[in-house]
């Protein structure tokens, strides 16, 4: 499934425990998942599972809640799964404030295919397909914001606790939420820009984020802003699609 | 069609429309496009009428990704589009094929290749309604010649869908979705309607049985904890590479087509017996070919009309039966000889086959079809 | 109502020539006649020259565009110069002279009439203008019982402007009865 | 059962060989050198008696491979929603 | 392939970099996807080195975008992916057919549908090459069987992809674009390379004439002003809905095909004279066949081998020429029988035809062939 | 080509009179568009135009602006075309910010296909596909700026004057530029919210609109803002992918 | 030239008929009544005389259709970027 | 070298044995013989059993897939159990005891060494595991010339791991043959 030290594992323990604490009925929950390493947590989780194309995750699972909306859906996403094929239906879902969990596996990486550039390789960083450096890349929570997502949040897998929570909130949160769960993949991205094993890249992201509530200015001396960037109410879509078509006459 | 009932007016869209509410369809999700529109927008304002939902997605990859979705919730779902946006579900379509996801997709097929004319007619899209998506599949894609078999053949293609979880075609032409006609709408007890298997409660469930041809599908939010990928998977719908399973996964979803050849395809003929010269023709096509083979016939010529309502599977038995008998046969399409090619198929070169094609973005007149019927017959 | 009737009217978008043609075709049909509508779609339907057709029939219809028409209304230059000619030897040719300047016969049926000055001076709303052209192509090609078609404008007409949509009717069906007795005016 | 009703009995540290990929985390994360890696490449404790039961070896092993008995039930939770 | 000269190890995905680079490919927009990520990290590697430009788009949608973009720039441009990337273009694709934009479209097919099984081979996408857009329009595909074929045919691609300003397909598998082979590579300078024409100067210039096959391409910025469009054009690439201008449009895309076809079908064959069985094969499996063939002749077998490196246009006519000299044809494919089909039509009731087919992510061995050809002689 | 009273004309004007003020050679103007009415823009006008496939123009654009990098690339595209179905190419060449000219028809509406909603349609209100009122809208202003826009600007087309100059401003900004021009669809979108004729529209824009600069918060009092929304250089992508790969051996 | 050399000469209004829809919106933004619609749809200046040479009329003609003579050479502009 | 001959080199994912069959590939390629190498890339490519072949040959290569395999190399207990066992009559099996613990020979021929210890143990890094095991490959079944292979080694290795590579190589063929002296060692 995943290679050793991979840190997709922590992320899924980290909705493991999130769904525990959460204390819902398992069969009242759905994962939906793209194509890339992290999506395949889908078919190794004993729930509903739902592995669909590349980048579609979040527009298959817009059908099935708008028909199930009794259905706690998470939607896992890899980075390029979310962000490059998969934007676009990302900042719709977002703009329709649909109630869906949307957790990013980001590894800064296509991890999948061998360690690609993503929209989330920091800029300048190497990748198979940017062996010269690495495009202008994405701050997924500017994005969320700006496309109307009601909450927001981001930890890195060396704050577990801190993912778990933030999981937690999304999935209380009624309406689009997005966590976004910095991870790592020591053979792609790792290798490729030397940034040690797992063990290594994991204390990295210990000693490079920061908290959000502690930042006056978003990008914090460079370092990585973790807790929840943006958490604001507003009605959810098929909420909002039941009520205007109420009164329709049958 | 009975003249003591009374009719009402229906465009052919509307009639695919009211066939899907018919049909029990709940859910659509689309991408406006011209000639198809009228279908989304009635959709938008009957399916809540029926406690249905509707959804303009931002796209026609996310429309078709949301119809898969809602499907796998439990609802009867469909969506239409037109060249363009039929291009660009066909990712999603091999999706629906490889994980047995019933739904309905309408192509209301114009001139193209690209955007062409967006107004004009054409059955330019049959082939790749077979071929478009990459891999090996079966389909089922209908026809309609008319707003009232649109109707029909609306119901029954969700039927067939949900019966055979497999995602179903209807391909429409501008003419056949724009135009109206005076028909008599069944009434809901006078249709079959069919809804997919579901599984036992509280008994181990494969959704992709091997033993079975079509196993039951649960719907999301009922408790049954599988997979559904578009990967090769096992019984369970949990991603394999072996290449036995591979094998035999494949071969089941082609089965269970061939297996309900009978049920799925339809067409129709007539002065067929003593014909040497056959006029093949479907869709809107058909119409001007009726009305040729008629003028034909009361002329004294030996020419026999077959038209077929279901593109895919092809009839290719029904047509290489009375190859034989005939001398030629004739196949007038508004392409550039798209079912040509199946034909000669069929024929095995038991019989002349002769194209007559329009992609001008006009309908093939009845005189033009007597004229070549008299060069060819 | 015999045989297969083919009836163009034509015009430039917004002249409710659409709904008109749906109107004759649900009266048709209220009848138990055959009928296919059908209209362009192209560019030209917006400004140029757009057409909506009917075409009934005592038997099931096959093909259904018009081939040569029975009965053809012009409401623009564009489709005057576009449709304006191509109707049969016995068909009638309605021009709405408010748009259409040279009319010429060419030794066929021509009905020459300020059909949208009528419904603007006579009515106060030129939208009606397309209804006043039904009665009169009803009125002069008797296509469904009067009455029929009337019935059939009135379940299309948003509710409060049914009075002026029955006198546009009113008004067509006496143009038309007027034209027929002043032969002067079929060229 | 509070961690502290525990806190001076010996730890019972588990270790699934079959999902350890032996990537070194908890080794690297445990303060307490609690852990080690074993000739085939496999985690297990070589002082579990140092181990004071922080549990951080369980919440960062990314293959859910090792759990602590008694006071956490990680490994078990994961065979219910681990389905292969 | 001459021993005197020094070979060198090249992986298939490879070749068709350096091939790409040989025609003067300077432009390369992809999105990575299992097999064929080897030829976007390799044109990202190396076309810099030539002073061309890589991109990594969005999507394989804005790939397909950005490649004809440049090639209205004026760059020889070119992409890869495989089946989900491919479906994903066929929109832009037919976009390029209908423009008239020279590209290349590399597609290193795995086993479908859908996700299918990413590392597995297959030759699955054959019939979606030829039909995957909508609307009706020619096209021109060529599938390798060797590591230097596939740098051959990719030179060929972009020769014929600026001659006739045609997007071409090139179909690799899994196998041949991942297997690495000994091979000497030409020199520049043995190449033929041919580049788009260019309207002259100070000239009125019309981009589709309709009085010339081919019309030449001006460059944006090179300061001739005309419009270039997906819809339905004239002879200066405005939109129009004519019907006659869309005839001679549409036939003359077809035309400019099918007067080259003696130049774009490429076909290679061996024991035909006497052969009563020909084994039709095409990529990777013409491997396995080829020997198969060597060792039922070595056997005493009357069997012939055809291979044919060009898929579209198909050669109908080159194997009708000997379908009636012929019993049998045997054709060996990794799909379900795409290929077989067209040799159906091609051979019209002749001779008999036999497929032998995998679907399960193996190749076909000599042995299966072997067996079948002993089993249908 | 265009309806009676259609807005698509005025902003037409308005690039012309920039392109004017610029006095850029034209042969070095190129013209890409999607499809859609405003789309059609680019088949009428006398330069070196570009009619794409539907929501594709900027990918489109990306290619050719790399290949040509002298050229002063006007991307036209209908808010359903850059939003809705084009929302992807729009924030990956926002994100690479690419220097290319984004000129944006809002008129709120799918006007080529007849009056359906688009991601710019104001929430609430009717289309022929949001009979009983549609979805949450973007605002296109911060979708640009939260994924990387060096240059985003909005005018209506009350604004003229204004819209000549943020175009202009546009052009001059060495990156990707958004200029969203509000114009209107009196067929589709004005008839059937009862919005009267154009002129009236074009009054409506004038009663409810209010210079960004005399905001605090970006929605001001529910008026439209219109001016400069941001503008802050940061490296172009083509000449940043020059530099990077200027290096490497021949 | 300058405006105000111009000021007290009538303006020269000029309605390309073939071009103009009808759509009233020059008529609605001249403040100073100059336009009006004529029989066939199309506008006309009614009131040459009163014409202050603001120009709205003609960047608020969507379809080019108007221009003032001598002071804008809107519609030949229009004419050499209009392609057709 | 003569005829066709199949070597399938086996392990798991990070062993280097793709490079290790690039190299060998590339020296049969130097001494001008027909050389095809292929590998596996399914998920087994990460952990579990992935593999790679080279098949030689005098004239042109058509199959280019191992059918059974003259020469197999297993560096891991997974690969041992796909791979182990369909090598030819006269074939070889050479297995890193390193990893492969019960070794059974079925009556053919087994070489079994603990590659990668040695790698570690005498050379100090056990990624050079891989060219022992090709230069015991090839002291064993002579594909190609030992200063062939030796120069393919060298064209392949980063810049300052000559040394070590070359001597893993030197330390693969003397292990070769120690074992055709030892005929123990050959089950
Ligand atoms: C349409 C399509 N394009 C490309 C691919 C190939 N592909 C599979 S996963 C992937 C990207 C994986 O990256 P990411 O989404 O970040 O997930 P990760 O593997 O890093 O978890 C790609 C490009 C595909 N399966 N489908
Ligand atoms: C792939 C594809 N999907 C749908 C269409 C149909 N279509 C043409 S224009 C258009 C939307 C037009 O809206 P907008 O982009 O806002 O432009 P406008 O017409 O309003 O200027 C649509 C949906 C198409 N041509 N191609
Ligand atoms: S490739 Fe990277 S992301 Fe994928 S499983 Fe391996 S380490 Fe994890
Ligand atoms: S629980 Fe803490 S102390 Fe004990 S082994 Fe694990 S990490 Fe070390
Ligand atoms: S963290 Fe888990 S997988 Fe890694 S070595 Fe420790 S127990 Fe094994
Ligand atoms: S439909 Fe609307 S946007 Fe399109 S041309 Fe007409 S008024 Fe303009
Ligand atoms: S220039 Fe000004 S005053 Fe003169 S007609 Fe035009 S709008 Fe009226
Ligand atoms: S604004 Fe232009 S198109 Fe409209 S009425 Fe005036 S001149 Fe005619
Ligand atoms: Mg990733
Ligand atoms: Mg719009």
């Amino acid at each position: 499934m995943w290679c050793s030290g991979c840190g997709n594992g922590l992320v899924t323990g980290s909705l493991l425990r999130a769904i525990e604490n959460l204390d819902i009925d398992t069969s009242k929950i759905a994962i939906v998942s793209g194509i890339g390493c992290s999506s395949r947590a889908a078919g190794y989780l004993n729930f509903q599972t739902l592995h669909t194309t590349h980048g579609r995750a979040l527009a298959f699972a817009t059908g099935l809640k708008m028909v199930r909306p009794e259905l706690t859906i998470f939607v896992i996403m890899g980075d390029g799964d979310a962000m490059a094929i998969g934007g676009n239906h990302f900042i719709h879902a977002s703009r329709r404030n649909i109630d869906l969990n949307a957790i990013i596996f980001n590894n800064n990486i296509y991890g999948m295919t061998g360690g690609q550039a993503s929209p989330l390789t920091p800029q300048g960083e190497k990748a198979t397909t940017a062996p010269y450096g690495a495009e202008r890349n994405f701050d997924i929570m500017k994005v969320a914001v700006a496309t109307g997502a009601t909450f927001a949040a981001r930890a890195t897998t060396y704050h577990l606790p801190l993912l778990d929570k933030l999981i937690e909130k999304g999935v209380k949160n009624k309406g689009f939420s997005v966590v976004e769960a910095l991870t790592y993949c020591p053979v792609g991205y790792g290798k490729l820009n030397k940034k040690g094993d797992a063990t290594a890249m994991l204390n990295w992201y210990k000693e490079n984020s920061i908290p959000v509530e502690k930042c006056t200015t978003v990008d914090h001396e460079g370092k990585i802003t973790v807790g929840i960037h943006h958490h604001q109410a507003a009605p959810e879509f098929v909420e909002e699609y039941t009520r205007r078509t109420q009164g329709v006459k049958r | 069609m009975g003249q003591i009932e009374k009719t009402r007016l229906f465009q052919g869209n509307e009639a695919c429309v009211a066939g899907a509410i018919a049909a029990g369809a709940n859910f659509y999700a689309g991408y406006p496009i011209t000639p198809s529109t009228e279908i989304a927008e009635l959709a938008a304002r009957k399916l809540p009428e029926t406690g249905g939902k509707f959804i303009q997605m931002e796209d026609e990859i996310g429309s078709m990704a949301a119809v898969i979705g809602a499907s796998i919730g439990g609802a009867k779902s469909f969506t239409a589009t037109s060249g363009p946006g039929f291009s660009l579900k066909q990712e999603n379509i091999g999706y629906a094929m490889m994980a047995e996801i019933p739904c309905v997709i309408v192509n209301v097929q114009r001139l193209g290749p690209s955007t062409g004319i967006a107004t004009a007619p054409a059955q330019g899209d049959i082939m790749q309604a077979r071929w478009g998506t990459h891999g090996d599949h079966p389909v089922i894609a209908f026809a309609p010649s008319s707003v009232r078999e649109t109707f029909d053949l609306t119901v029954k293609a969700f039927n067939l869908s949900e019966k055979l979880r497999q995602p179903v075609f209807i391909l429409l032409d501008e003419i056949v979705g724009h135009m109206r006609e005076n028909i008599h709408i069944p009434h809901q007890d006078e249709l079959e309607i069919i809804n997919r298997e579901k599984p036992l409660p509280d008994q181990p469930y494969k959704p992709y049985d091997e033993e079975k041809e079509v196993s039951p599908l649960a719907s999301f939010g009922e408790g049954f904890s599988y997979n559904i990928t578009g990967l090769v998977h096992d019984e369970y719908g949990f991603p394999t590479t072996d290449s036995e399973k591979t094998k035999k996964l494949l071969s089941r979803l082609q089965r269970k087509i061939d297996n309900h050849l009978e049920e799925i395809i339809l067409t129709e003929e007539f002065g067929m017996d003593d014909a040497s010269l056959v006029v093949v023709s479907y869709g809107c096509t058909a119409r001007s070919v009726r009305q040729a083979v008629k003028m034909a016939r009361k002329n004294g010529l030996p020419v026999g009309f077959f038209r077929t309502a279901t593109i895919w599977p092809f009839p290719y038995e029904k047509i290489s039966a009375f190859a034989d008998k005939t001398k030629t046969l004739l196949v007038p399409e508004m392409n550039m000889g798209q079912i040509f090619g199946e034909v000669e198929r069929a024929v095995h070169g038991q019989a002349r086959v002769v194209g007559l094609n329009r992609f001008d973005g006009e309908m093939i007149t009845p005189d033009e079809i007597l004229q070549k019927i008299l060069e060819v017959i | 109502m015999n045989g297969r009737s083919e009836i163009r009217l034509s015009g430039s978008g917004g002249q409710g020539l659409i709904l008109a043609a749906i109107i004759l075709a649900e009266a048709v049909a209220d009848e138990g006649g055959y009928v296919v509508q059908t209209q362009s779609y192209g560019p030209e339907a917006r400004g140029g020259a757009s057409k909506a057709e009917v075409i009934t029939d005592v038997e099931e219809i096959s093909y259904p565009k018009v081939g040569s028409p029975d009965f053809v209304l012009t409401m623009s230059e564009n489709s005057y110069l576009k449709y304006g000619s191509d109707y049969k030897e016995d068909g009638i040719l309605l021009v709405d002279t408010t748009f259409v300047k040279n009319v010429v016969s060419n030794g066929k049926n021509v009905v020459a009439l300020p059909i949208t000055r009528y419904a603007k001076e006579e009515l106060g709303r030129d939208t009606v203008a397309n209804i006043i052209a039904l009665g009169i192509l009803n009125g002069l090609a008797n296509i469904v019982i009067h009455d029929t078609l009337k019935k059939a404008v009135l379940s299309r007409c948003p509710s409060g402007s049914e009075e002026i949509n029955t006198k546009a009717l009113e008004l067509g069906l006496s143009l038309a009865k007027e034209t027929r007795s002043t032969a002067s005016r079929l060229a | 059962m509070g961690r502290l009703a525990k806190i001076h009995e010996p730890y019972e540290i588990n270790v699934k060989n079959e999902w350890c990929k032996g990537c070194g985390i908890c080794v690297g994360f445990c303060s307490r050198n609690v852990l080690a890696m074993n000739a085939d490449g496999k985690a297990y404790a070589q002082h579990p008696e140092k181990c004071v039961g922080c549990n951080k070896c369980e919440i960062y092993c990314p293959d859910f491979a090792i759990s602590l008995g008694g006071l956490t039930d990680g490994a078990d939770r994961k065979d219910k929603v681990i389905s292969r």
